[in-house]
């Protein structure tokens, strides 16, 4: 355990209280943000890259900007809540429940079992099995291990798609969320933009495409897509699409929808659902992947975009 | 050497977490930004020196990623100020 | 104590702040962020485990990473969601705040 | 045994990490927001550009060499024009 690893743990540990105690709104969600990139850094260490380019793109990147955005819209209300500070007994109450759950939680951490449990070898199995040969586990338990929960987790995505539009107003139903910027943009804001987002396009394509066999795939990937199109939107080299609009739903139901035809198919050319035909395994696999990195890259923009607003609120 | 590499990592984070100390006390919104993006661009740098001092793989393809993402916050927070303000509005209308 | 123990040991600790938060903060957008970080203690137990569930040639348990992956996803698909709610309801009541007492408090202030 | 490549890598990444330290206490220390961002640009731009200057010998293809100056260009590319943004919204706010 070297000092790089102890001094994380108490970087994000306090960050993690500063997100919790600070009077300050927009401090706190700022404070969540650098907690999102400290955790990254921990993931290295903790050797899940995979889950470090996650947590960077979607924990840290797509989130602050939602966050951001969530706080200082509130902050502009400046409204008062009405409600009375909890009293201190009232906070030694929940400081202590605080307090026994995470020492509870602790405990089972040191009590773990040794020699650890490990489901590994599925995971290798399903790495490796017949002409998968997929150099990223993680990849394949994704994609054929645990096929059905990932399928359903792009299902979840598309729901809470639907859940940010109907929060709109019932005349707003059909229209296009506001613009990510109200006025005209800088010109470096534009020049920044026409940079970024054509590199960053690529750069989401090949973490997309070394997902097979290093570190990546449809979920990094798609998310970088997403935050190249908002950084377009938050630019004004593209509006918000409308919420009607066919490509736009298309492109949404597009990832589940391939995979849930292709695992049905698997009962006809394999034997089983979400089984694979051995020799076909990979192609099919980045077949899938495409489709579901295309979902992803037009549900997290359109989770940050918002409801659709009526022309005439603004 | 390795271990040197580590070190200067840790350096750097530590370095760039005690500039947090902005978060803490702003006094202004766009402070506490500045300090956010100074943590992305040291942890850029904490990543690309592990990369190389560990076997992980795709470390680097971590810090490519954050590169990408470093303005993000400042672009939407901009963006907020200026709507805010109501500025640069009528920079719009016809 | 190992690098994945202390880890886990954060984890832990921040499940624990963000209960307090969560219980405590009476703004919902701060209740929000309390909840991403229980959420993301409870990522990081995960990830000691798979880290500690080293086998088959890997120097990770793949699995239950993979569910961290797809918990970061949905976890964000909720974040939006309830910010969503929280900027609406906000905006069609005027106040930022979930207390049900509040709604009658302020009519009441409006029939005055 | 130190060779010539690992002493430059040594030289450039400590004088990176003290670019990062003077960024940061500049942006702690100074007085006003806007040499504030001007300590946090340098911090950007020439203490990332020296880790990686100093860590391309070390590259282990051509490729990897160039995913690192890939990042730094983007690095540049941000903070220079999120700097001009910044300064921008400051200078509005003081009006």
């Amino acid at each position: 355990m070297s000092f790089l690893d102890i001094g994380l743990a108490l970087l994000v540990v306090l960050v993690a209280v500063w997100t919790i105690a600070a009077q300050d709104l927009f401090a706190s969600a700022v404070g969540y943000v650098a907690y999102g990139l400290l955790l990254a850094l921990v993931w290295i260490r903790l050797y899940a890259p995979d889950v470090a380019l996650t947590e960077a793109a979607v924990g840290s990147g797509v989130t602050g900007v939602l966050l951001i955005a969530a706080s200082k819209r509130l902050g502009a209300l400046k409204i008062a809540a009405l409600e009375a500070p909890p009293s201190l007994a009232f906070k030694l109450l929940t400081g202590v429940l605080a307090l026994l759950v995470a020492s509870a939680l602790a405990a089972a951490i040191l009590m773990l079992p040794d020699p650890p449990p490990s489901l590994a070898p599925e995971a290798a199995v399903a790495a490796e099995g017949p002409g998968a040969g997929l150099g990223n586990p993680i990849t394949a338990v994704l994609i054929s291990y645990r096929s059905f929960d990932t399928m359903l987790e792009k299902v979840v995505l598309i729901l809470a798609v639907l859940g940010v539009w109907s929060v709109g107003a019932d005349q707003a139903w059909g229209g296009a969320p506001a613009p990510l910027r109200r006025s005209k943009p800088y010109p470096a804001m534009v020049f920044l933009a026409q940079m970024l987002a054509p590199v960053g396009a690529l750069i989401g394509i090949h973490v997309f495409w070394v997902g097979a066999d290093a570190p990546g795939g449809a979920f990094q990937g798609g998310a970088l897509l997403a935050a190249m199109w908002m950084v377009a939107m938050m630019a004004r080299l593209r509006d918000p699409p409308r919420i009607d609009a066919q490509w736009l739903r298309l492109a949404l139901v597009a990832g589940p929808a391939v995979f849930l035809v292709t695992g049905l198919a698997g009962v006809v050319m394999a034997g089983n659902f979400f089984a694979y035909p051995p020799g076909l395994a990979k192609p099919i696999i980045l077949f899938i992947e495409a489709f579901m990195l295309m979902s992803i890259a037009v549900a997290l923009p359109a989770l940050v975009a918002g409801p659709p607003s009526g022309r005439s609120e603004q | 050497m390795n271990e040197l590499l580590l070190l200067a990592a840790g350096l750097i984070v530590f370095t760039v977490a005690i500039g947090l100390a902005r978060i803490l006390h702003g006094p202004n919104e766009v402070e506490r930004l500045m300090a956010v993006q100074l943590l992305g661009t040291g942890g850029i740098a904490a990543l690309l020196l592990i990369a190389n001092a560990t076997n992980v793989p795709g470390v680097d393809d971590v810090a490519l990623g954050l590169a990408l993402l470093a303005p993000f916050a400042t672009i939407a927070f901009v963006n907020l100020v200026d709507a805010d303000e109501g500025a640069a509005e009528r920079d719009l209308a016809p | 104590m190992t690098p994945s123990i202390l880890a886990g040991l954060v984890g832990a600790a921040l499940v624990g702040l963000g209960l307090y938060g969560l219980i405590l903060h009476p703004h919902p957008l701060r209740k929000l962020l309390a909840f991403n970080l229980i959420g993301s203690g409870v990522f990081l137990v995960f990830g000691i485990v798979a880290r500690r569930g080293a086998a088959a040639g890997f120097p990770f348990d793949p699995i239950p990473q993979a569910m961290i992956i797809t918990g970061i996803v949905v976890a964000f698909a909720a974040s939006a969601l309830a910010v969503a709610l929280i900027l609406r309801l906000s905006a069609k009541s005027g106040r930022v705040t979930l207390d049900p007492d509040a709604w009658a408090k302020q009519n009441g202030a409006d029939a005055k | 045994m130190i060779s010539l490549l690992d002493l430059f890598s040594v030289a450039a990444i400590s004088a990176g990490a003290l670019f990062f330290f003077a960024g940061t206490v500049g942006l702690l220390r100074f007085p006003d927001s806007l040499t504030r961002l001007h300590a946090l640009a340098k911090a950007d731009n020439l203490g990332l550009g020296l880790v990686a200057l100093g860590l391309i010998p070390r590259a282990e293809s051509p490729l990897a060499a160039l995913k690192l100056i890939v990042i730094w260009a983007l690095v540049l590319l941000s903070s220079a024009s999120t700097a001009q943004l910044i300064g921008r919204s400051l200078s509005r706010g003081r009006k």
